[in-house]
């Protein structure tokens, strides 16, 4: 059956908008926050808000190479997360925080 | 989408819901006459008679104990905990066919919620998501045995799903589909006749080293025994749900055997033919097609059934892991062999060449 | 049908929009991941309006199933609580929200300024599906794929030897 | 390796070696498949449970419960307050005062001499059965019932009322 | 094409094999390794000069891969193999297999064994290189890499100081010949585009204007009087022989020194078309000859005598070159290889018998205790000397027919240089082999004959010194010139004119020359045995004796000359230009940055949220900026 298009009823520029406030909050969150772990968060929710319009424009234009970026994005994010904290882990380890404002040995 | 079909749908997730609880009510009476039986016991037969009003009596004692909320800064999450973790266990049973399709009236009507074309996707998703009731209700208790069983409990679930996944891939590879039904429908019957000599059709004889690594990720998945370290009374007092009491405990225990009863569903679908059985298309003929779905409903809820029995079986037979065994037997054993059976199987898929 | 569709939309993302700012304005970190899975389920329903149901639960299956379990089993590891955060003085808080701030409205206003092909009558509703998407990921995008492969794989060693506690008077792992 | 061999006293000693397995006894399912056998044959094994309200369990003969103050065949106490079970009780859980009988009451008691209280402390009693060895009257001995439970301490502090033998069961005795 | 890729790359796998693993090799494999590469290159280089010889083979002349191209400009990197290289390959390879094999024996007791081999190898792939490449470029890399290998083998004892500075000197000396081989090229490659021989050859005559030719002819030959040693840059030879005596047999005597007759040969199209040039090379050819033969008289270093024997040689030589009789230089080239390689390696068995012992003034009487060194010692001093029916005698006698017919000065000092050649080579072998001995008694006690991988060597070049003139008997007796009628493909159009002498007078010649030389022989034989002359004593000398002993004091004159003014400039230039212009720049600049550093440095607060909040601000600038000004 062929159902009308999504972008019939909420056009594509809402995604655009959705998505762009999503990676505001992200930038915010990693500008706003010292605690490392939540940075991270941040910058995963940038990444989604990344995908999203992906998706929506893989819709739009029908192909689904958007669809497939979307999956090596979602690779890359769970290497990065996995590598990310466990150098996390490995500093808290050593110096027992994560806050950003104190790792700043790396300055000389 | 018409009323009936809204109404056929809703009585069928209806029924699903509520065999779905009967069967975890009762599960929490046949662990306790199993365990009974297994040690030579009887188990517990006052309440009604052979003591099958027990679960009632169960239940009316676990909601009427003191709802005890210790003093955490996070009550919203404790009590978030056994409801998120319960409400996923429930989920999965909508992708689950329970049966082949009846025809009423002119209708043909699918035995199962949703036949959704990614459904084992969607258990796994649904799967990974249940660690989250327990890691939630873990942390939100306030207290070290629970965090530390929710911390056991997300890191031995999170481990045991990738061996799971893996070893579902090679089914899949075998199965070339991703819906359960489909899966279902390719384990035809019970022999196989299509190929160059006969074999039975069910996956458990054409992948066993799958269903072998399945069997012991649904056992991990699950949090039973031997893999029952999140709430080992011995070293963690109650693990995960030492804080809770009442019918959020019960909660909690009644979602783990929500998640037996699923998980067998699910080993009987995938390795056991679901409502296949041995003859069906001799029965089709003879008796008609809304027969031999019911006697498939019989099959499918009978291979559960034992699914569930087989749990409380090794309850009673396999000691519990230690830590580091566990870890070492999801990541250095099971994953390994898992990825060494996808690759047998894909060899064997290209040397038969189909 | 079509108004439901809107609304449906407007719920997602207002849920997204929520839990984004909750997670970065949470004072415990762990409901701050909590928020962050609450966003997540609301772009996996942005997902499947938009009819990637695959994509859809590879999402969930991999950021809350995996990465955010990761997040929240990190933080109960090391114990973060509200009480041990130390929070940015004021001033770099609002200059945080306003730099923020300004980076939205030049996207909004870049995006305004785009110009669009007009939108399809119809969608194709088979790009979302697990045959089409396996089909391109490994025929167009098969080097790609094996570089993502790769990666992971570098990912996992990695991550292992990061947190492996070296004792340099052992020898055991 | 040593071959240590110890002597068995039970018989089902199993020599101990720590020996590396082999890659059959490694896989651990044969053991696993073994253990599930077993627990399966206990399964289907006769239970061992006594529903006991309805079912009891038949006590030795020589069982000592809960004691009886004797009646002799004419329905009058035998117990003469001599004393030596209490002096033979290493628990020292009986007590007892003596009266003298009035006269109109032969029927009561046997002698001239009576316990006007008898006490039993059964939290103290052993059931060892000396006060039945010591009794000169044959008036002490021990049943085959068990002494039931009680909320209370002071309840276990058993007097003449529920120590005596009941009039009723005078007959029955006679007819044994 | 593969088989002649194979005798290349032959010795440089063995050169590999023996510079990474030979340590870890027994000694005698590694040796016998290196020498069993040579002799398959030889075996190979065998299959291709009888092809030439029967007439088979024809010239074979390929680019392997392009090697430098832009624009017009193309030099492929390719070989080229005809009857003048082959018959290079053959001496090359044949002569360098039995040093190889001597060697096994020389420098046994060497710790740096495997090293030594390495560098052999990789001399001889260099050496093939020169004589194989097909252009001016591959040439000049193989004439580079036989300069390293050079200096590395001169300096292989180098925890010898002067023997490194006799390296050093040797290195120096072959880059100013190189540097005349560069320019060269340059003014070859501007002026005809392309450095391939046979483009070069195809070059009619008049098509290139004179002074160009003149300057490329004489900058060429410049390069060919550093490589092999003739005036002014013949110093570093004599103090190449600190290097261990294999390698002066290989390198000074038989092979390297012949490069630059080589080049001439090949370039002689370029020559021929440049008679300036020619005359300059005849001249210079017999000024050093002379030069040469005159100190080679009063030298007492048995290496030394060799050594300016060589240079005397190699001038003759390019006086054959200069009056146009190349047949002739190639004559003499392949006879003096056998007999010079005979000479040091004999001289080289006495060292070795001799534990070191250099000097002519402690030997004497060796003749009983080294008979077969003694035998092919003289076999080869009575080839060089010219006497029937030696080969020296056939090719010596050709060069000076030659230079007759071409200017009666050249005829005569090419006659002198023989009559002392003959004088010297004889006053060392009588004072080497004959009367008493005047070593050590330590040393009487160890003298000995050469083991045989020593020997037989010997006895193979002597047999060549003593049928090498077969090759091109006289044309005028009646006989066959064979190696003028093999190389004739190649120098016929060298334009080199038969010279039109009269049988009479060449049999006058020739008679003349063997008379002269046996009057030497006789005069040193007299003096030397009969009398017991000795030489004089260090310090003692007088007179001319003294000046020619002392070289002419021409390395003196050099020092006063050339490299204290150098010394001096570059002294100037290391105070004035070095340090304060090029140092106080560089200097300056690291001390701007060091303070721009330390400035920026306070930007680096080490806080990761600035850092972030300048990215985001930054971010925000360039989408304003793309929004206001750009759309």
């Amino acid at each position: 059956m062929a159902l009308l298009s999504i972008f019939q009823t909420v056009p594509v520029h809402y995604y655009l908008v959705v998505s762009a406030m999503l990676f505001c909050i992200g930038v915010l969150g990693v500008l706003y926050r010292r605690n490392a772990i939540i940075i991270f968060m941040s910058i995963e929710l940038m990444l989604n808000a990344v995908n999203l319009l992906l998706v929506a424009f893989s819709a739009y234009h029908n192909d689904s190479g958007g669809q497939v970026f979307v999956f090596f994005v979602m690779a890359v994010a769970a290497a990065e997360v996995a590598v990310g904290l466990a150098i996390l882990v490995a500093i808290f380890r050593n110096v027992h925080a994560v806050d950003i404002d104190e790792l700043k040995n790396l300055k000389w | 989408m018409d009323t009936i079909f809204i109404l056929e749908k809703s009585l069928i997730i209806l029924t699903v819901f509520a065999i779905t609880m009967l069967i975890a009510l009762y599960s929490t009476f046949g662990e306790r006459v199993f365990a009974a039986y297994f040690q030579d016991r009887l188990g517990p037969n006052r309440a009604g008679p052979l003591g099958l009003l027990q679960p009632l009596a169960d239940g009316v004692k676990m909601f009427t104990k003191e709802d005890f909320i210790p003093d955490t800064p996070n009550k919203f999450l404790f009590i978030f905990g056994p409801f998120l973790f319960m409400t996923t266990a429930l989920i999965t049973s909508s992708v689950i066919p329970w049966g082949d399709k009846l025809e009423i009236m002119g209708r043909t009507v699918y035995l199962q919620a949703a036949d959704i074309n990614v459904a084992v996707l969607f258990v796994l998703g649904i799967v990974s998501i249940g660690v989250y009731g327990i890691m939630v209700g873990g942390w939100a208790s306030n207290n070290k045995y629970s965090l530390l069983g929710a911390v056991r409990a997300s890191s031995q679930m999170i481990s045991y799903e990738i061996a799971m996944g893996l070893s579902i891939i090679s089914v899949l590879m075998v199965s070339e589909t991703l819906s359960l039904r489909g899966i279902v429908e390719k384990q035809h019957g019970f022999i196989d006749w299509s190929g160059k000599f006969p074999w039975f059709s069910w996956y458990v004889f054409k992948q066993p080293l799958a269903f072998l690594i399945f069997l012991v990720c649904a056992f991990a998945e699950t949090n039973r025994t031997p893999f029952d370290l999140p709430e080992c009374e011995s070293e963690l007092v109650g693990g995960y749900h030492t804080e809770y009491s009442s019918m959020k405990l019960g909660f909690y225990l009644f979602a783990e055997y929500i998640n037996m009863f699923i998980s067998s569903a699910i080993i009987s679908l995938l390795f056991f033919g679901g409502f296949n059985y041995p003859g069906m298309d001799w029965v089709k003929q003879q008796l008609g097609t809304n027969a031999a779905t019911l006697i498939g409903v019989g099959a499918m809820f009978a291979k559960t059934l034992f699914g569930i029995f087989f749990y409380m079986w090794v309850r009673w037979t396999v000691p519990r892991f230690r830590y580091d065994q566990l870890m070492n037997l999801g990541w250095k054993v099971l994953i390994p062999l898992a990825i060494l059976n996808i690759v047998i199987t894909g060899a064997v898929i290209i040397l038969s060449g189909n | 049908m079509h108004n439901f569709t809107l609304l449906l939309f407007l719920i997602l993302s207002s849920l997204a929009i929520f839990c984004g700012l909750m997670t970065v304005f949470s004072r415990n970190p762990i409901h701050s991941a909590l928020f962050l899975i609450g966003c997540f389920f609301a772009i996996a329903g942005h997902y499947l309006l938009l009819s990637a149901q695959f994509l859809a639960i590879v999402h969930i299956i991999v950021y809350a199933g995996a990465i955010m379990v990761l997040f929240l089993f990190t933080l109960m590891l090391m114990n973060l609580n509200e009480e041990t955060e130390q929070h940015k003085p004021a001033l770099a808080k609002i200059g945080a929200v306003i730099s923020a701030g300004m980076l939205m409205l030049v996207l909004v206003a870049v995006f305004k300024r785009a110009v669009l092909a007009p939108p399809p009558p119809y969608q194709d509703f088979s790009i979302g599906t697990i045959e089409t998407l396996g089909k391109v990921l490994l025929n167009e995008f098969l080097l790609p794929f094996e570089f993502a492969s790769v990666l992971l794989l570098t990912a996992m060693i990695g991550a292992v030897l990061l947190a492996k506690k070296q004792n340099p008077n052992t020898n055991q792992a | 390796m040593t071959d240590f061999k110890a002597i068995s006293l039970s018989g089902r000693k199993k020599d101990v070696s720590d020996k590396s397995m082999t890659f059959m006894e490694k896989l651990y399912l044969p053991a696993i498949a073994k253990g599930m056998g077993i627990t399966l044959r206990h399964f289907f094994k006769p239970k061992a449970t006594i529903q006991y309200p309805e079912q009891k369990r038949e006590f030795s003969p020589v069982f000592r419960g809960r004691h009886i103050l004797m009646r002799d065949e004419n329905g009058a106490e035998r117990c003469t307050a001599c004393g030596l079970c209490a002096l033979s009780c290493p628990a020292e859980a009986i007590t007892m005062t003596s009266a003298e009988r009035k006269p109109g009451e032969e029927h009561l008691y046997r002698e001239e001499k009576y316990a006007a209280t008898y006490e039993i402390n059964m939290l103290r009693c052993i059931f060892c059965g000396l006060c039945e060895e010591a009794c000169p009257k044959e008036a002490i001995f021990l049943t085959q019932d068990m002494a039931p439970a009680d909320y209370r301490r002071e309840g276990f502090i058993y007097g003449k009322e529920k120590l005596l033998m009941k009039p009723e069961e005078v007959k029955k005795q006679a007819d044994a | 094409m593969t088989v002649l890729l194979l005798i290349v790359l032959l010795p440089l796998a063995g050169f590999l094999l023996n510079a990474f693993w030979g340590k870890r090799l027994p000694k005698v494999v590694s040796g016998w390794l290196a020498s069993a590469v040579v002799f398959v290159s030889f075996v190979l280089s065998a299959y291709y000069f009888a092809g030439f010889v029967s007439g088979t083979q024809t010239k074979i002349d390929a680019d392997i891969y392009r090697w430098i191209q832009f624009g017009d400009l193309f030099i492929g990197f390719g070989f080229l193999l005809d009857q003048l290289s082959a018959i290079w390959l053959m001496v090359v390879t044949g002569i360098g297999f039995l040093i190889h094999v001597y060697s096994i024996s020389y420098m046994h007791d060497d710790e740096r064994f495997a090293q030594f081999f390495s560098y052999l190898n990789l001399f001889i792939f260099f050496m093939l290189l020169l004589v194989l490449g097909n252009n001016l470029l591959v040439t000049f890399i193989g004439w580079e890499g036989v300069g390293l290998c050079s200096y590395l083998l001169i300096g292989f004892w180098f925890k010898n100081q002067d023997y490194n500075n006799a390296a050093k000197k040797a290195f120096v000396m072959n880059r100013i010949g190189d540097l005349g081989f560069l320019f060269g090229m340059f003014i070859l490659l501007t002026h005809t585009g392309t450095l391939h021989f046979s483009n070069l050859a195809s070059i009619q005559p008049g098509v290139l204007p004179k002074w160009i030719l003149v300057a490329v002819t004489a900058l060429l030959f410049i390069g060919a009087t550093g490589k092999s040693a003739q005036i002014p840059l013949y110093t570093w030879l004599p103090d190449a022989m600190a290097g261990p005596t294999p390698v002066s047999a290989l390198i000074h005597a038989a092979t390297m020194v012949t490069a630059g007759i080589y080049l001439v040969a090949r370039t002689g199209f370029l020559y021929a078309q440049a008679p300036e040039t020619l005359t300059a090379v005849a001249s210079i050819g017999a000024a050093t000859a002379i030069l040469a033969a005159t100190i080679g008289v009063f030298q007492n270093d048995i290496k030394k005598v060799l050594a300016y024997s060589t240079v005397s040689q190699l001038g003759l030589m390019f006086v054959a070159l200069g009056v146009g009789a190349y047949v002739s230089a190639v004559f003499h080239v392949v006879t003096h290889a056998f007999f010079k390689a005979c000479l040091f390696l004999g001289s080289g068995s006495v060292i070795h018998a001799l534990h070191g012992e250099q000097d002519i003034r402690r030997m004497g009487g060796l003749k009983k205790y080294m008979p077969v060194t003694y035998w092919t010692f003289l076999i080869s001093s009575l080839a060089i000397s010219g006497i029937f029916p030696f080969s020296g005698f056939f090719s010596k006698d050709e060069i000076l027919a030659a230079a007759f017919a071409h200017h009666k000065i050249l005829w005569v000092i090419a006659m002198l240089t023989s009559l002392l050649t003959a004088f010297y080579m004889f006053r060392l072998l009588f004072l080497t082999f004959t009367g008493e001995f005047r070593g050590t008694e330590e040393q009487r006690h160890h003298l000995h004959e050469s083991p045989p991988l020593i020997t037989i060597p010997l006895i193979i070049l002597s047999a060549l010194a003593t049928v090498g003139g077969v090759l091109g008997l006289p044309e005028f007796l009646g006989f066959h010139h064979w190696l003028k009628n093999f190389l004739s493909p190649v120098v016929a159009k060298s334009g080199a004119h038969a010279h039109a002498l009269s049988h009479s007078t060449e049999l006058a010649l020739m008679g003349g020359a063997l008379a002269g030389a046996i009057v030497s022989i006789a005069y040193s034989y007299i003096l030397f045995v009969r009398g017991g002359a000795l030489p004089v004593p260090e310090g003692e000398e007088k007179g001319i004796t003294r000046l020619v002993y002392h070289k002419y004091y021409v390395d003196e004159i050099y020092e006063k000359i050339i490299v204290q003014p150098v010394m001096f400039l570059s002294d100037i230039a290391y105070r004035l230009l070095d340090r304060r212009v090029i140092d106080g720049l560089v200097n300056t600049s690291g001390r701007l940055s060091m303070i721009a550093g330390g400035q920026i440095r306070k930007l680096q607060t080490g806080y990761i949220g600035y850092y972030m909040m300048f990215m985001v601000l930054s971010l925000v600038a360039v989408f304003v900026y793309a929004l206001l000004i750009r759309l």
